[in-house]
């Protein structure tokens, strides 16, 4: 007859046998020596907290910057149809842009203080300026066509298509930072095409659009191509990763994508609207791309802690 | 009001008065009237209730509302240190699962519920008038032993002198209960 | 704490946390002091800083070790043959403080001629007795110590809280004493044999210390030592939760008389003791064996029959001990006012008479068993914190009625409710009967009183804020139900209620739930003159007469005058902070402190001055109050007869002792023996590698029954040695830390802590589930495999220690799985405790099932 | 004007955290999760909204024999970490709205009634300190106990720590302490020990000094840490070319189609 005891031992074998069948993967791999990792291998750095509202202000805000410039270059040449639509664009941007801008804030009802001070130190605070100065005078434009709020708008809107790569490009973040120099011609180039795509989709068949979608595309190619040859660890995360693979098919779809139906389409109008629709969902995807991997590579400690690996 | 908001412009002051927006011009009123909120708060010379080192504390409390608990300086054993749980004394008093009301469950039952307090010192005095009526022993082999075996005690290390002599007293001198012991065995 | 009051007198610490930075060599071990006691550790750093070596001894290389000079990895459970070979090493060495030795120990007395030693018997001394699994102890007496003369102390039974017997050490003129330390009898030789098997090899086959590293500890140690330089040992629970836990502190006793490191700053033996008024529950004592100031419980006995007996049984003739009766006395005189007469003995007889194992593991059984009918539990929380915690919990569901007085709602008070029993389907909630009243229980900030803290300071606390809704203090609690159950006892006079209507219970209280001024029951420990209620200046005033009440002799004078509460002040002044606190006894901060000065009352060097004899002043004076009678020069001889103190001699340092000394030798007060011996844990892996017919303390009580199995020594199903700790972020069982968001974040889960060959081993990856079984239960937590914890070579093969923080229960803000459901209940025979920093296991990767919790 | 600093000397940190909770309960600072990492006793792994004093515990090979105080490698050593209070401070520069200020000691303090949770900071911290607190939409991070400073308080975290690992002062004079403390150990033959203070490149200095034993790195302390401003410069000449072109492109696209029309 089994023993108190024995009974215990058997349900204490029962145990072990179970848990050995319970065993668990792994949490993560042992410790390693920390100066190889740094601190456990811990990002130093912190992601960007920006939500998805970002990227597409980025987007929109380039592209309406980029529409008024086209909208007062088009006035002076009197294409009065095209300068009224761009107009209307970079308004209607100027404000889809402050929407967006306020959405991503972590206290909307506060967006006022971004006009507390004036920080030319900080490429936000220019930003804010730029987009209450845009989007005054582009409003302003709009409802009475005046040419000076015309040039104050495309003034204005010349540093909503470039300074949100001043933006990301002067941080921290070692995978921007490296592109400091790229990134507000990428995202300026982006945005000239993202505009004159849109102006041509929405009807305009002007030969002005097409060409500077064509020089925008040839320019974005570049982009493209300077990324990929940059070689130092930083640039990793646009080439490897999901933001890798967004940043390139990204680039692809705004660059060479649009260049190559530009010049070799041989149905003009369906290559053109193929080639403008490239061009936007390429810039949008590009601006994800690049948040993206902003936050890939504030994950990775190896670049600012100049580890051996790195 | 429209002026004030208008003259506490941090922009403002930038333009007058110069500076790049980090430094007094950008500071908020609130900013400038920061103190430290126990500044003025009345102090309590007390005593971290975890461990044997005996850290001293001061308590800061306003209107009868604690404010914060800080190290004491001039304590000769901590200096005004505490470690951790020092630390966090003030959440230990103050934290959500925090009791407050007197628990009950009857026999049986399968939920809590809630007693008034006097109510359930009455009904505690109940249970210990009748289980010591139950088992008391006044003499063995004609010999003195006064013993009350069927109710113990457990606990005293976290609690003060002053209390852990009452219960001593009521307990064993009182009621007779030997079973009395504590976290103390080192 | 018998292992220092048997040593040197009193049981607390010898020393104050900020006298270690006046240290030259600080050895730890049995604690991990950064970690639990941090604020304490910061003396340590400064003794650092100043070049003192710090030396941790410990299984786990700890947040300790990393600020220590030396660490070595002992085998759990093993540290007396480690103590013991420095012990060898001083004294075959002859590096003992000769002059401090001869003079300030017990080294020169003779022993009796039929003592017999481990060393000669395989393990036991003289005197065991089988059948009844005790030591008598009267083989191990001085020589000319009187046979029959007065009884040796209780000995049944005794929790051993209580104060040392000394009585059988009658007149100090019957011992021989060989100052040469040349006889074969005298303490010194005895200690020789006794440890001469206590060597570097031992140490290294035993507790897997290399030899030399042993070497270089007791090297580092020893020459700290002497009249130029001291050395301090802290120790906690890693030496006092063993089965021969007292013993082990003994060995350190020993160590530190030999090396005259006793009484002198920098020196001692610092106790790091629990909670905030750990210290304080056993002064006053929530305990069964003691009344207040350590004065002993009656047992039923032959000598507590009669009040005279028992006076007779616990007075001793020589030494402060001989004001036992005022003591006695004065607090029948507290506790029961006027009705306590001279013809009533004081009213002795209405005391309960102790007749067992009182205590917690001791009635737990018994309540585990159905002989318990209510239980009070305030501010505790077994459910957790004790032995075999299934067992403790299972047991809960055995009582009528039980209360809880807590801050939190605690697995103790929810055993009922949602306790891993419950969710195996052990217990039903609908089946169980018992009653439960859980009690809010008033903070630290929101009650005033004092905590006694480690080095025996009384602090007070002012109360800040009321508590919050029905919370109320222990006091107020107390206070009520015993003025609820006086009156029923008013009109009803059996012999029963005699005592309880006698019992003095008028204090002025205040506020809505009438709360007793603590004030006024300090006042009542502090003492008075019965006749006009002026307080006492401190104890030397109280009387065998009943004109003094005092409620705990050891802290009188805390309170010398209304409106003076010592424990109150505030303004710490000279080296040692007096006028911060009141420490017992008598403000003296460094207890026995004329040792810290030669024989003829110099002090020993300048270096290590405290306190000296004023030749011009007559008197003693220093840095801290002497210990001393002060006005006694050094060259007191006393006179043929005479009593109590005055029968000491200016050079005895032990006023406490009936002989003054030091007690390298403990003749009597001690369950297993006048010196410590080598003993496994009651689980081990190993035999016992000095005496193999005794593995284990003989007299400790391994409480085993079909709910509170043991592994056999060694056990192939539980191949690894286990132990458990504490996380400087959790506070013992966890209702005051698991249940903060601060601190609950920073140790959010159980961990089982083992060495990386282990893991590797057992194919554990780092994170990932192990199940942790013992006889008496199964647990799960995550792997943390670490070199801090080391694979043992000792007993000749490889021993893997496992490290559980035992700190998690089923509630709180985060929760784990119970470690002391795996631990046995077990019974040091001195104070009880039980062993839970060597036993043993099995591991195993993954979860435990569902079933077993 | 004084300008304050902490010294966090990691070979005197036990480790205890005490840092990180009086920090929390002064400053009223949530949790930041239940989480165990497994990461040696380090469950709270970085700095971040709600974490502003944290405590790495870097582990190495224990060696029977010797402690962690000993000469050669540090076995387990722990560090208290804390926003460094740059000189040149990425944050304060990123801020747009004027809610990160300098204050008269030093220090760099974020107005939390100012904040609007833009999150520019947040990419802009050199030493990945400043986060947004998801619940809340508001940065934050050490104030310096600005508090507590003009009241000429000692800041929570050092007014705790039981083994002066944090010291608090005046800079100059923490310099000093902290050479004084490294001549101490290299006499204790603690060689390895080395002063943290990144004052030569772009940050200019810091309010925070560290001693650390071995190599900063493993304490992700970056060796040469930029203030994102040093890009400025190079960033807006590429927007203004870009701007630039853009509308010269424009002019010259629309000019050419005249011509062509
Ligand atoms: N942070 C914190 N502080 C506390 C507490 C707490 O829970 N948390 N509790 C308080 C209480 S109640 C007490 S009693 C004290 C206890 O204080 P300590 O005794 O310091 O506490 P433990 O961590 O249980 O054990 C100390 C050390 O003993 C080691 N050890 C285990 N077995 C052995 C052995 O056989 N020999 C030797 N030499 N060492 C061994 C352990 O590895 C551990 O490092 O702390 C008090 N302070
Ligand atoms: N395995 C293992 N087990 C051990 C140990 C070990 O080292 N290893 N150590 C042992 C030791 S040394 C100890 S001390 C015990 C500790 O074990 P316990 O003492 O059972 O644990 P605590 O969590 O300290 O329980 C104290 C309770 O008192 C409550 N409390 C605090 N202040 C007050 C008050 O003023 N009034 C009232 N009524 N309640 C209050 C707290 O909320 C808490 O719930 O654990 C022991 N168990
Ligand atoms: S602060 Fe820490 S070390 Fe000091 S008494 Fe409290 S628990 Fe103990
Ligand atoms: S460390 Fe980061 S958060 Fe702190 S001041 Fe420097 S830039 Fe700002
Ligand atoms: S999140 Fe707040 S503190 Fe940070 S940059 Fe934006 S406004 Fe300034
Ligand atoms: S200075 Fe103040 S805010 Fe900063 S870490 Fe220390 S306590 Fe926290
Ligand atoms: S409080 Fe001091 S010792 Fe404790 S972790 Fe922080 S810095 Fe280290
Ligand atoms: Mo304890």
């Amino acid at each position: 007859m089994p023993t108190d005891t024995d009974r215990r031992e058997i349900t204490l074998t029962s145990i072990r046998d179970e848990a050995r069948e319970l065993a668990a993967p792994p949490a993560q791999g042992p410790p390693v020596p920390p100066s190889e990792t740094g601190y456990y291998g811990l990002p130093l750095l912190k992601r960007p907290v920006w939500s998805a509202s970002v990227p597409l202000y980025f987007f929109v805000g380039g592209a309406a910057g980029a529409a008024a410039i086209i909208g007062a270059a088009a006035r002076a040449r009197g294409r009065n149809r095209l300068a009224h639509d761009a107009r209307w664009m970079a308004a209607g941007g100027a404000l889809i842009s402050a929407a967006l801008l306020t959405e991503d804030l972590g206290r909307p009802s506060r967006f006022l203080n971004m006009l507390r001070v004036f920080k030319p130190q900080s490429a936000m605070s220019v930003g804010s300026w730029a987009l209450s100065a845009f989007g005054a005078s582009a409003t302003g434009a709009a409802l009475t066509s005046s040419a000076a709020l015309d040039v104050a708008a495309a003034a204005t809107g010349a540093v909503m298509t470039t300074y949100t790569g001043v933006l990301i490009g002067a941080t921290a973040i070692p995978a921007w930072s490296e592109a400091v120099d790229l990134l507000p011609a990428h995202f300026g180039a982006s945005a000239l095409g993202s505009a004159t795509a849109l102006l041509e989709l929405l009807g305009h068949r002007d030969a002005a659009l097409h060409h500077l979608a064509t020089v925008a595309a040839a320019a974005e190619t570049v982009a493209g191509a300077s990324v990929e040859m940059k070689r130092s660890a930083a640039v990793r995360p646009l080439k490897e990763g999901p933001s890798g693979l967004l940043v390139r098919v990204g680039g692809l779809l705004s660059g060479p994508m649009p260049l190559a139906l530009r010049l070799l389409g041989r149905r003009r109008r369906m290559a053109r609207r193929a080639a403008g629709l490239s061009a936007i969902i390429g810039s949008l995807v590009t601006r994800f791309g690049w948040v993206r991997a902003g936050s890939a590579s504030a994950d990775d400690p190896a670049v600012p802690l100049k580890l051996p690996r790195a | 009001m429209a002026i004030n908001l208008f003259l506490e412009w941090p922009l403002l002051k930038q333009l007058v008065r110069g500076g790049d927006g980090t430094g007094p011009e950008a500071m908020s009123p609130r900013t400038r009237a920061l103190r430290p909120r126990h500044v003025g708060a009345s102090v309590a010379r007390s005593v971290c209730p975890y461990c044997g080192v005996g850290c001293g504390q001061r308590i800061y409390h306003r209107d009868g509302q604690l404010v914060a608990i800080e190290g004491d300086p001039d304590s000769p054993i901590s200096q005004g240190d505490l470690c951790p749980k020092g630390a966090a004394s003030f959440q230990l008093l103050t934290h959500a699962a925090r009791l407050t009301r007197v628990k009950y469950r009857a026999p049986y039952a399968t939920a809590w519920q809630e007693l008034p307090l006097e109510q359930a010192l009455d009904m505690v005095a109940d249970r210990v008038w009748a289980s010591r009526e139950r088992g008391f022993v006044e003499a063995r082999d004609g010999e003195v032993l006064m013993q009350c075996p069927s109710i113990a005690h457990l606990g005293g290390a976290t609690l003060d002198n002053e209390e852990n002599y009452l219960i001593k007293k009521l307990f064993s001198a009182g009621l007779g209960m030997v079973a009395i012991s504590n976290q103390a065995r080192i | 704490m018998p292992g220092l009051g048997t040593s040197f007198g009193r049981g607390g610490a010898t020393t104050a946390q900020e006298d270690l930075a006046n240290s030259d060599a600080i050895l730890i071990m049995g604690s991990s002091m950064a970690e639990n006691h941090p604020v304490g550790f910061r003396w340590v750093m400064k003794a650092r800083e100043r070049g003192a070596t710090i030396i941790h001894v410990d299984p786990r290389f700890s947040r300790t070790s990393a600020m220590a000079d030396v660490w070595t990895p002992i085998r759990a459970g093993s540290d007396i043959v480690f103590l013991g070979a420095l012990v060898g090493y001083v004294v075959e060495r002859q590096l003992d403080f000769r002059e401090y030795v001869v003079h300030y120990t017990n080294a020169a007395t003779i022993i009796r001629e039929d003592f017999q030693d481990t060393e000669d018997l395989g393990g036991l001394f003289s005197g065991w007795d089988a059948e009844h699994h005790q030591y008598s102890p009267e083989t191990w007496f001085y020589e000319g110590a009187p046979e029959n003369g007065t009884p040796a102390g209780h000995s049944r039974a005794g929790g051993g809280h209580g104060k040392d017997r000394g009585g059988e050490a009658a007149d100090l003129s019957q011992f021989e004493r060989d100052p040469t330390l040349q006889h074969p009898r005298c303490v010194y030789q005895l200690l020789r044999r006794h440890f001469a098997r206590y060597t570097p090899e031992l140490v290294e086959e035993t507790c897997g210390v290399p030899r030399d590293i042993f070497l270089k500890i007791a090297h580092a140690f020893t020459s700290a030592s002497g009249p130029e330089r001291t050395a301090a040992i802290c120790y906690a629970v890693g030496w006092t939760q063993h089965s021969k836990g007292v013993q082990i502190i003994r060995t350190a006793a020993i160590l530190q008389l030999l090396l005259g490191n006793i009484g002198r700053p920098g020196g001692g033996i610092l106790a790091l003791r629990g909670h905030a008024s750990i210290q304080g529950s056993t002064d006053i004592p929530t305990l069964y064996d003691i009344m207040p100031g350590y004065l002993p419980m009656p047992f039923f006995e032959a000598d507590s029959h009669r009040f005279a007996d028992y006076v007779a049984t616990h007075r001793s003739k020589t030494g402060w001990w001989a004001n036992f009766d005022a003591y006695i006395v004065s607090l029948l005189k507290a506790w029961y006012g006027e009705a306590a007469t001279r013809e009533n003995d004081w009213g002795f007889d209405w005391l309960p008479r102790v007749t067992g194992d009182h205590s917690h593991q001791g009635y737990w059984l018994e309540m585990a068993d159905g002989g318990l009918e209510g239980l009070f539990v305030m501010g505790q929380n077994p459910a957790v914190g004790a032995p075999n915690a299934r067992l403790e919990r299972r047991a809960l569901a055995k009582l009528k009625w039980l209360v809880v007085r807590d801050m939190v709602e605690t697995e103790t008070a929810s055993f009922w409710l949602d306790s891993p029993e419950v969710a195996r389907g052990e217990l039903d909630p609908a089946t169980v009967g018992t009653e439960v009243f859980l009690f809010p229980a008033a903070g630290h900030a929101e009650k005033a009183g004092t905590f006694t803290n480690t080095q025996r300071l009384l602090q007070w606390r002012e109360k800040a804020v009321e508590p919050p809704g029905d919370c109320t203090s222990e006091t107020a609690f107390v206070y009520q139900l015993g003025r609820r159950l006086k009156a029923r006892a008013a009109a009803d006079p059996r012999p029963r209620n005699q005592g309880l209507n006698a019992l003095t219970w008028d204090y002025p209280t205040e506020g809505e739930n009438g709360e007793p001024d603590p004030e006024a029951i300090l006042q009542e420990i502090n003492g008075w003159t019965v006749a006009d209620r002026v307080l006492v200046k401190d104890y030397k005033a109280l009387a065998d007469d009943g004109s003094t009440a005092c409620g705990c002799w050891i802290y009188s004078g805390v309170f010398p005058k209304t409106g003076e509460n010592k424990a109150r002040g505030r303004h710490p002044r000279g080296r040692y902070g007096h006028g911060w606190g009141f420490a017992w006894p008598s403000d003296r901060r460094i207890m026995y402190n004329r040792a810290s000065a030669r024989p003829d009352g110099r002090p020993w060097s300048e270096r290590k001055k405290l306190v000296w004899w004023d030749e011009r002043a007559h008197e003693w004076i220093g840095y801290d109050a002497p210990d001393f009678t002060t006005s006694k020069a050094p060259d007191y001889r006393p006179p043929e007869g005479a009593e109590g103190d005055a029968a000491l001699p200016g050079d005895a340092p032990f006023i406490m002792h009936p002989d003054g000394v030091g007690w390298i030798w403990v003749s009597s007060g001690l369950k297993d023996g006048p010196l410590p011996t080598h003993y496994e844990a009651l689980e081990s892996p190993l035999g016992n590698a000095l005496y193999p017919a005794h593995a284990v303390n003989p007299a400790a009580d391994r409480m085993e029954r079909a709910d509170n199995e043991y592994a056999a020594s060694p056990d192939p199903r539980y191949p690894y040695v286990l132990t458990t700790y504490r996380l400087t972020e959790h506070h013992t069982a966890g209702g005051m830390t698991r249940t903060l968001p601060h601190l609950a974040e920073l140790q959010p889960a159980l961990f089982c802590e083992l060495s990386t060959e282990l893991a590797d081993e057992l194919g554990v990856n780092p994170g990932s589930w192990v199940t942790i079984t013992s006889p008496r239960g199964a647990i799960e937590a995550r792997a943390l495999p670490t070199s801090r914890i080391r694979p043992i070579t000792a007993g000749g093969r490889t021993i893997h220690q496992v490290a559980l923080p035992y700190q998690f229960g089923h509630r709180g803000l985060v929760c784990g799985d119970t470690v002391n459901d795996l631990l046995a209940m077990s019974e040091e025979p001195n104070v009880r405790i039980m062993e839970t920093k060597a036993l043993v296991c099995n591991v195993t990767p993954g979860r435990r099932s569902r079933e077993w919790a | 004007m004084p300008t304050t600093a902490f010294l966090t000397d990691s070979t005197v940190c036990i480790g205890c955290k005490a840092c990180e909770v009086a920090c929390k309960a002064w400053n009223e600072v949530p949790q930041d999760g239940y989480v165990w990492t497994g990461l040696s006793y380090d469950n709270t792994k970085a700095l971040g909204h709600s974490t502003w004093r944290h405590v790495k515990f870097v582990e190495h090979e224990a060696v029977p024999g010797r402690g962690g105080h000993a000469a050669g490698q540090p076995t387990w050593s722990f560090s208290s970490d804390v926003c460094k209070h740059c000189e040149h401070a990425g944050c304060l520069d990123a801020c747009p709205t004027g809610s990160i200020v300098r204050t008269e000691f030093g220090g760099v303090f974020v107005q939390p009634d100012i904040c609007n949770g833009c999150g520019y900071c947040v990419v802009a911290c050199p030493f990945g300190v400043i986060d947004r607190r998801p619940d809340d939409g508001r940065a934050f991070k050490c104030t310096f106990c600005y508090d507590r400073q003009k009241a000429g308080l000692t800041p929570a975290c050092a007014q705790v720590c039981p083994t002066e690992s944090i010291v608090f002062g005046d800079m100059a004079d923490l310099r000093r302490e902290a050479s004084r403390r490294l001549d101490g150990l290299a006499a204790r033959g603690v060689t390895d020990a080395v002063l943290y203070d990144a004052h030569e490149g772009s940050v200019g200095g810091t309010h925070a000094l560290f001693i650390v034993r071995g190599d900063p790195v493993a304490y992700n302390l970056p060796p040469k840490p930029d203030v994102p401003s040093v890009y400025l410069r190079r960033a807006w000449r590429s927007a203004f070319v870009t701007a630039a072109s853009l509308i010269g492109a424009a002019l010259i696209a629309f000019a050419a189609q005249s011509h062509a029309h």
